[in-house]
């Protein structure tokens, strides 16, 4: 029989959809920190002893519940759709940024596109298409392109991208590329404040 | 004769036209049960068995059938028009008790849907994304669905340097009368000419603010013009007296116009 | 312990945001439906015996992990709001009349409450407790009741709901208000009648 305080924290960690500090589950509950840890410690136990679908795990953030990896194939099966809709032009252009340039940073696919590049490189991380790589010299996070990334394009391996249209490649292919992007993105960002100024 | 001597024989009457009259519009008489083409029927035999026509009689009954039939009709007729039938008290007095009572039943089905909701709000779903490892495409099985095409394709568009942008059409601001004074003042140095030739190929604010600058020189007496007939070539000329002068002409003075274009 | 379909289910389970129906189960999970049905009824009394902080109901055609509401003054803390907010009494009226005649249109609903539904009718489509269901003959939009709207309400199906004869006025009630305006008609009789001589 679970006691009231580890049933009333798997309550919380059920509809919490992110990680809860120790320190925020016992103010909710009204109770100590350290009850609170024993309690955790008791879950954790009784999920493991009894077999449970539910896994209960300190992160970074504090404590989640999540599902079994041994269900992730019915959960596959139940839930996961088809996660390769069409690219959008922003996408395309983000994901083509990364491909030719990696490790790129998100403020210089900002630059290039001339336009932020928020929304589309978080859907194309949570689509896998691409991940971090490191940080740059000035503590930005770099991107570069998965294994996924050349299975849904059907790529062996990066060297085989295509020729970039209307573009005659070089020696100093990567550099000249990054720096044609630069200049092209400002003379759009350019616009865009020019334009702005009339609006 | 008149139409009180009109007897009828109906299913549901007996008697006088005028009295049949009374009591429709007493509802003693259901209007809905009056078959009105044999009172009309009634009235022609009428007319045939007397030999002769009373027009103020006849126009009465057309009058009075007109709007019978009328009264009928929109008692017949279904839907909105059925409000404005009158009820009698008793019938008004059901008819709001029943939706009265409606109301009531599910007023209490409400104030039961509300306590249930009540019972239910301790129990809480969960409501999260699906993990990543399940909003992604599974490596293992993942197949080529994108062209490669796309990303050389949009490389090659960012790599584009774009064509300046074409502003001509919102610098027109700068354009002043002044400026097109000065023009049609050199103009006119050079004798007369048409506004055609002081517009040559400009655009639409230019040859706005061009007019306004002639009608300045009209206004200053500088110059004065000749049209021959409506959208005709104008001819502008130095006026006749040709004084460079700043008083005003007597003759239809221009009209006054504030140039909202940078005249200043 | 628990067997291996009822933890595939609990995962399942927790990670739908909905109620899941039990074919749909079945299938992710690669069991036969009544296999599927006793997993769920095991898991239901395991988390009894054990007094868990979670809740597995049917609800709304399908099976839905909920939270205890024992756990609710601590959910309530930690995540600072309710569930659901509660009705007004005028959506409360326009869900009853929809969820007991559905499908119906607005002008219905407005002629049984005797008042325009326009903004309850709005803010019932908004917090997703009604949709839309087709056209009259007439063309006026038809609602029925939602499956959020069994799920928030506890109901397996529409048929849980109490029969509507149940909520029929009592006798007392229907005499009274008949009086009530046989009194008022009375009053306006005489009213009319003074007016009339006036005229």
């Amino acid at each position: 029989m679970i006691a009231e305080l580890p049933r009333t924290l798997e309550a919380l960690l059920f509809l919490s959809a992110d990680p809860v500090p120790v320190a925020a589950l016992a103010q909710a509950a009204e109770a100590e920190a350290d009850e609170v840890r024993a309690a955790l410690q008791e879950l954790v136990q009784h999920y493991e002893r009894d077999g449970h679908g539910l896994v209960l795990r300190e992160l970074a953030g504090g404590w989640a519940l999540s599902s079994h990896p041994d269900a992730e194939p019915a959960a596959r099966a139940l839930l996961a759709k088809p996660r390769t809709p069409p690219l959008t032009a922003a996408q395309a252009e983000t994901l083509a940024i990364v491909a030719y340039l990696q490790p790129v940073s998100r403020p210089e696919i900002a630059r290039i596109r001339g336009v932020s590049a928020e929304s589309a490189v978080g859907t194309l991380l949570e689509r896998g298409l691409i991940e971090e790589s490191g940080r740059s010299p000035f503590g930005a996070a770099l991107y570069r392109t998965s294994t996924l990334f050349l299975a849904l394009f059907g790529l062996r391996e990066l060297g085989e991208l295509p020729d970039v249209a209307g573009f005659d490649p070089s020696p100093e292919f990567e550099h000249e590329l990054r720096e044609r992007l630069l200049r092209a993105g400002e003379a759009r960002g350019g616009i865009a404040g020019s334009s702005n100024g009339h609006g | 004769m008149t139409l009180q001597y009109l007897e009828l024989d109906l299913d549901v009457f007996a008697g006088p036209f005028d009295l049949l009259l009374t009591l429709v519009l007493r509802e003693e008489v259901d209007l809905l049960e009056v078959d009105l083409a044999e009172v009309v029927i009634a009235y022609i035999d009428h007319l045939d068995a007397s030999g002769e026509l009373d027009l103020e009689a006849a126009t009465e009954f057309l009058v009075l059938i007109a709007a019978l039939l009328e009264l009928k009709s929109r008692l017949l007729l279904p839907g909105e028009e059925i409000d404005e039938v009158e009820l009698d008290p008793g019938e008004a007095a059901e008819e709001l008790l029943a939706r009265l009572l409606d109301a009531q039943r599910y007023r209490s089905a409400a104030a039961h849907l509300h306590a249930r909701l009540g019972e239910e709000s301790g129990y809480r779903f969960r409501s999260a994304p699906l993990p990543p490892q399940l909003r992604r495409a599974p490596e293992r099985d993942a197949v080529a669905v994108y062209d490669p095409g796309l990303l050389a394709a949009a490389i090659g568009h960012l790599t584009t340097i774009p064509p300046p942008v074409d502003v001509r059409h919102i610098t027109v601001a700068t354009v002043t009368v002044a400026e097109r004074l000065r023009h049609l003042r050199r103009l006119l140095a050079a004798g007369r000419f048409t506004f055609a030739e002081a517009l040559g190929r400009a655009d639409r604010v230019t040859i706005a603010v061009t007019l306004y600058a002639l009608l300045e020189l009209h206004k200053q007496g500088e110059a004065t013009w000749v049209q021959d007939e409506p959208f005709a070539e104008i001819t502008v000329s130095r006026p006749p007296e040709a004084e460079p002068a700043l008083r005003a002409p007597e003759a239809e003075p221009a009209p006054a116009i504030r140039v909202p274009v940078s005249a200043a």
